[in-house]
């Protein structure tokens, strides 16, 4: 009989506990940098080598570009398929130009199929958010950056640190 | 006092006893609903989680909303179900568990329920017939899981309805009455107090069997999810599902109210209101079964009857007999 | 006037069962509550992976074994990639090798984990259930801030890992392995004392050593029949000989003993993550791999030690870049064949507490 | 550097994937990653077969590279007697083929003779193997012919070793081993299903992965997906 008393010690003793819930909506989960969700796709440094849609495991890109009167290969049409991708990173570790990231962004759900079908403006457009070019997004993250290492400097910590 | 018994039947009376009909019933809604949110709100603190928290402040009004939601669901009658037992159940299930409450004494002046004077036997009387609704439900389905989960209960209930008997005889004989209110007032003359002291043996069999009437943890097993998906109510959907989820909830309450009628002394308590004693010692048992709930596993049907027939009933039996000989000597 | 006759009754548990753990269909006869027989029906969670994998270069297959056993991913994971080195004899950095046993050893406590909380779940306890996935819930973020996913982790690859630690993860590591190691007395005083779970556990679903043996069990549910079998010991691979931890085994082969172990291995492997994160050494994560992997033609076989027995890959290569034959030896599979053995003449409630038991992933029993 | 050279794309070396994969605000890739690793010389059995490491794409045995693989030669050594052992007891014709395949030594079984070397092989106290580890079939189209390969540990000796059986594709059919090994019941059951082999002996050889109406066997290589078209319903294929 011993025994169940203890359990019951036990759970009351959690009673007291700190709760863990998170209140998913209002509160998020604070995703790490390295966080492998929905991708963001530049067109500007795209140059249409075709890895990433070769590497993928489940076919779920497809792209295509033409040449340009420089020579250059530029990005038609860039689509992810969302309802088969696995979000496994593999295109982005191919990427030689950082072309193709990952967002913490994870919320994908949809009330149709053909929604998960993203097209290169709607990649893009996750990278852009509010900014109107590439250059302008990078300006305002490296700015965020260098706000962010000056902080941590000030608090005597190093940058880079955890998330 | 006021009784029912004493006073003729006159158009007044009734309208008085109907009133009281609605209050009671008004209450117990009331009560079933916040012992829904309590329930949930225990066993999440005691899983480090929250508990409801949206509907409402609080989420105060997440059992209402349930209950709404069971409301408005489609009502699925099976169709290879037996249609009028399958009908019927709920309803036999149910209907004890509100009549039980006729018999507690809630406070000193109990305005609203019968001072009878077989209250006790009333009530464990009374709360057998569940049993049947069980049965019926879970042969009425036609579903095999159903099937199982009312033979469970049957055997269940059955084996656990004696050691209850027995665990309350002491208090009767010591009380020497099966009234309830006159129970409680004995308690207060009593020289060991309340019947907890001296029962305590009858009160550990009658907490461990009243567990077992309920088919609560660890003695669901007529509903034991991982075993029988929902044993005897699975085919039930809406407002049929929620009368036994309802009628369950009324047990708790009801069971609590006994325990605390029989042994904790009832109303009886100094300073405070009596029916705010009441409320305090019924809402110490409730909390007691949740947390049992949070933390127990469920037991197996074979070692459940064994427990009752080769522990309980002994244990139960062995307390008459101590009782009897203590009030012998005393 | 004939005889009382009870009559049999075919029970189809699952494929949606609440526990069955997935899709996994038990078909089962019954007199009573007594099973008279069970039939076994796996299949409904079947993807294909060995044939995809055909179709798949090396870097590419890796997402795949993420889904077999996916509460165990990071173990099935090396199982390919450790298969693969074994064929190309290629040397693992030391960072990446210890990196690996740290994550693999993680992830062992957080299969256990969840073996705990839904056994107890299954037995009609629900509190365990809870605490166990908050615990596991702190790995799974270590492996979010290492690699960035929460379940399917893709983290490692031939040759190495494909991420280094984070800065401050190591200590995290640590933090957290201390705190757990106090953390498992609450389990044995929730649980393992409680007597209703001891009756419902002890005795029940015995397997003789001389089945475990010879229906290919492996894992707990062979270690539990009191054979010390441990891939880790008995085959050592990676550096698992460099740490000083123990194997632990039963003596009855019950559910209770297959439990208990399962609470055991989760302090052996936080033993090993601690002596782990105290001597990882600085260096490449990654060692000197083509940047297409082709494996020499023959066949290759290598076992693990998984979260749920012995995790095999074996390999048929033909010289190119993709397999020629991918078989994956899946514990989950192997040790799921008992069952029908153990189930007949118990209880319905015992179906429960043996099926659960087992410890089946139907990712991996299906493949 | 190897050689292998995906199509006119610029060759990155390991650490230099490394470096692109992180994520640009990951500063944690380490510069180590950098310092490649003297890999070649640091393997301690692997020099003994560099060549066939370096042109994998020629696609010959890994047995074949000269000078031969130490281990390699020991488990072929093991192949060797337990090939003697196996002819002394069940005659000449048993094993067809010996071999090994880095340190397990392989044998390829008569498949008449599958059961009883088999059995030979577990209840033998000199061999014991009693523990199936693996139990795979491969289709091999070119060949003609279905491999099934049995992995079996003697525990009590401690040894590994690979036992194989051939079984023409067209008329694929071999012994049961369920009876000696209740564990390769589902083994045997999945390679009937997927690969088309028939077990003769076996207590219930059903398909385990694929429902009753499938058609075709999926791991054979020339099975294609619009030519098996599933009978909806039906029973057997």
């Amino acid at each position: 009989m011993f025994g169940i008393f203890k359990g019951l010690g036990v759970t009351f003793g959690q009673m007291t506990k700190k709760k863990v819930t998170l209140q998913y909506p209002d509160v998020r989960i604070n995703m790490p940098e390295r966080y492998r969700g929905i991708h963001q796709f530049i067109p500007e440094l795209c140059i249409v080598c075709n890895q990433c849609a070769r590497i993928c495991p489940t076919d779920c890109i497809s792209l295509s570009g033409t040449r340009n009167e420089d020579k250059k290969l530029r990005i038609d049409t860039y689509d992810i398929n969302f309802e088969i991708c696995i979000l496994c990173d593999l295109c982005v570790e191919v990427c030689p130009t950082e072309a193709i990231l990952m967002t913490p962004r994870f919320e994908l759900a949809s009330y149709t199929r053909d929604e998960l079908y993203k097209d290169m403006e709607w990649l893009y457009g996750n990278h852009l958010g509010e900014f109107g070019s590439h250059e302008q997004a990078m300006a305002a993250q490296a700015a965020r950056e260098a706000e962010h290492a000056a902080a941590a400097a000030a608090n005597g910590v190093e940058p880079g640190g955890d998330s | 006092m006021f009784s029912w018994q004493a006073t003729p039947l006159r158009p007044l009376t009734l309208l008085g006893m109907l009133i009281g009909v609605v209050v009671v019933l008004a209450l117990v809604l009331g009560i079933v609903t916040y012992l829904i949110y309590f329930e949930r709100k225990v066993i999440g603190w005691m899983q480090g989680r929250i508990g409801p928290n949206r509907v409402g402040p609080l989420g105060l009004l997440q059992s209402v909303a349930d209950v709404l939601k069971l409301l408005i669901k489609e009502d699925i009658i099976p169709a290879n179900a037996d249609r009028a037992l399958f009908l019927l159940a709920p309803v036999i299930a149910f209907v004890p568990s509100f009549m039980v409450l006729a018999v507690i004494p809630y406070t000193a002046s109990h305005i609203f329920t019968a001072n009878l004077n077989v209250g006790l036997l009333y009530y464990i009387a009374l709360s057998s017939l569940t049993i049947l609704g069980i049965v019926m439900a879970g042969w009425a389905s036609n579903n095999k899981y159903s099937l199982l989960g009312g033979m469970r209960s049957a055997a269940q209930m059955i084996s656990y309805e004696i050691p209850l008997g027995l665990s309350v005889l002491g208090v009767v004989m010591l009380a020497g009455s099966l009234n309830l209110v006159t129970i409680v007032q004995h308690q207060a003359t009593d020289r060991f107090g309340w019947y907890i002291i001296p029962q305590i043996i009858g009160f550990v069999v009658f907490m461990i069997a009243a567990l077992a009437e309920l088919n609560r943890t660890p003695f669901d097993l007529p509903e034991a999810e991982s075993e029988l998906v929902a044993g005897y109510f699975t085919e039930y959907s809406g407002f049929r599902f929620a009368f036994f989820m309802l009628s369950e909830y009324v047990y708790v309450f009801a069971i609590s109210a006994l325990a605390t009628t029989l042994f904790l002394g009832g109303w009886a308590g100094p300073f405070l209101p009596s029916w705010l004693w009441f409320a305090i010692k019924t809402s110490a048992i409730i909390f007691f079964l949740f947390w049992v709930r949070a933390t127990m596993p469920r037991m197996r049907g074979d070692q459940l009857m064994s427990f009752a027939w080769k522990v309980l009933i002994p244990v139960a039996l062995f307390n008459v007999v101590l009782t009897g000989a203590l009030s012998l000597i005393g | 006037m004939c005889a009382l006759r009870s009559e049999e009754m075919i029970l189809n548990v699952g494929p949606q069962h609440p526990s069955t753990h997935g899709v996994f269909r038990l078909v089962v006869t019954i007199d009573g509550e007594q099973i008279v027989d069970a039939d076994p029906v796996v299949g409904y969670l079947h993807r294909g992976t060995e044939k995809l994998a055909e179709d798949l270069q090396y870097v590419q297959i890796i997402p795949y074994t993420d889904r077999l056993d996916y509460v165990a991913s990071m173990l099935n994971n090396y199982a390919l990639c450790h298969t693969v080195e074994y064929a190309l004899d290629l040397e693992v950095p030391a960072r990446a090798e210890y990196l690996r046993i740290i994550v693999m050893e993680l992830q062992r406590v957080a299969s256990h984990l969840l073996f705990l909380g839904t056994y107890l779940l299954d037995l009609g306890a629900m509190s365990p259930f809870l605490y166990a996935f908050q615990e596991r819930e702190q790995i799974i973020m270590l492996f979010n801030e290492i690699c960035g996913a929460r379940l399917t982790y893709n983290y490692m690859r031939v040759g190495g890992v494909q991420w280094d630690a984070p800065p401050g993860w190591i200590e995290k590591v640590r933090d957290f392995t201390a705190q757990m190691q106090k953390k498992v007395p609450m389990y044995h005083q929730l649980v393992t004392g409680n007597e209703i779970f001891l009756n419902r556990v002890r005795g029940i679903g015995v397997i003789s050593q001389e089945d475990g043996i010879a229906y290919a069990m492996s894992g707990i549910n062979l270690r539990s029949t009191g054979f010390n079998w441990d891939l880790r010991k008995n085959r050592p691979y990676s550096i698992y000989d460099q740490f000083e931890w123990a194997v632990p085994v039963g003596k009855n082969g019950d559910c209770f003993d297959r439990y208990f172990i399962h609470l055991q291995e989760i302090e052996q492997s936080l033993n090993i993550v601690a002596q782990a994160v105290e001597r990882v050494p600085d260096g490449p994560i990654i060692g000197k791999v083509p940047k297409l992997v082709r494996v020499p033609a023959g066949e290759y076989y290598r076992g693990i030690e998984g979260a749920r027995g012995e995790l095999g890959v074996y390999l048929v290569s033909d010289g190119k870049d993709k397999p020629y034959r991918l078989k994956l030896r899946r514990p989950s599979f192997v040790n799921l064949q008992i069952l029908r053995k153990l189930l007949i003449g118990q209880s319905m409630a015992n179906l429960i507490a043996i099926l659960g038991a087992v410890d089946i992933v139907l990712g991996e029993v299906d493949a | 550097m190897p050689d292998d050279v995906t199509e006119g794309q610029a060759e990155r070396t390991a650490a230099e994937k490394q470096a692109v994969a992180a994520k640009p605000a990951a500063t944690d890739a380490k510069p180590a990653a950098e310092a490649k690793p003297a890999a070649t010389d640091a393997k301690p059995v692997a020099e003994a077969k560099p060549a066939a490491e370096a042109k994998p794409a020629a696609a010959k045995p890994a047995k074949a590279a000269p000078p031969p693989d130490p281990r390699v030669v020991a488990a072929t050594a093991v192949a060797e007697q337990i090939k003697a052992s196996l002819e002394r007891a069940l005659g000449p014709g048993v094993v067809d083929e010996t071999g090994a395949f880095k340190d397990v030594p392989q044998l390829v079984i008569a498949s008449g003779k599958w059961l009883a070397a088999a059995r030979f092989l577990r209840d033998e106290p000199e061999h014991a193997y009693t523990y199936v580890e693996l139990f795979a079939g491969t289709d091999y189209k070119d060949k003609g012919y279905i491999e099934v390969a049995l992995y079996v540990q003697s525990v009590a000796n401690n040894r590994f070793i690979n036992l194989k059986v051939r079984t023409p594709r067209d008329d694929a059919k071999l012994d049961s081993l369920t009876g000696l090994f209740p564990g390769v019941n589902w083994e045997e059951r999945e390679v009937y299903d997927l690969l088309g082999v028939v077990f003769t002996g076996h207590p219930d050889l059903r398909r385990i992965m694929m429902w009753e109406g499938w058609n075709g066997y999926p791991l054979r290589k020339d099975y294609s997906p619009f030519e098996n078209i599933p009978v909806k319903g039906g029973n057997g294929s």
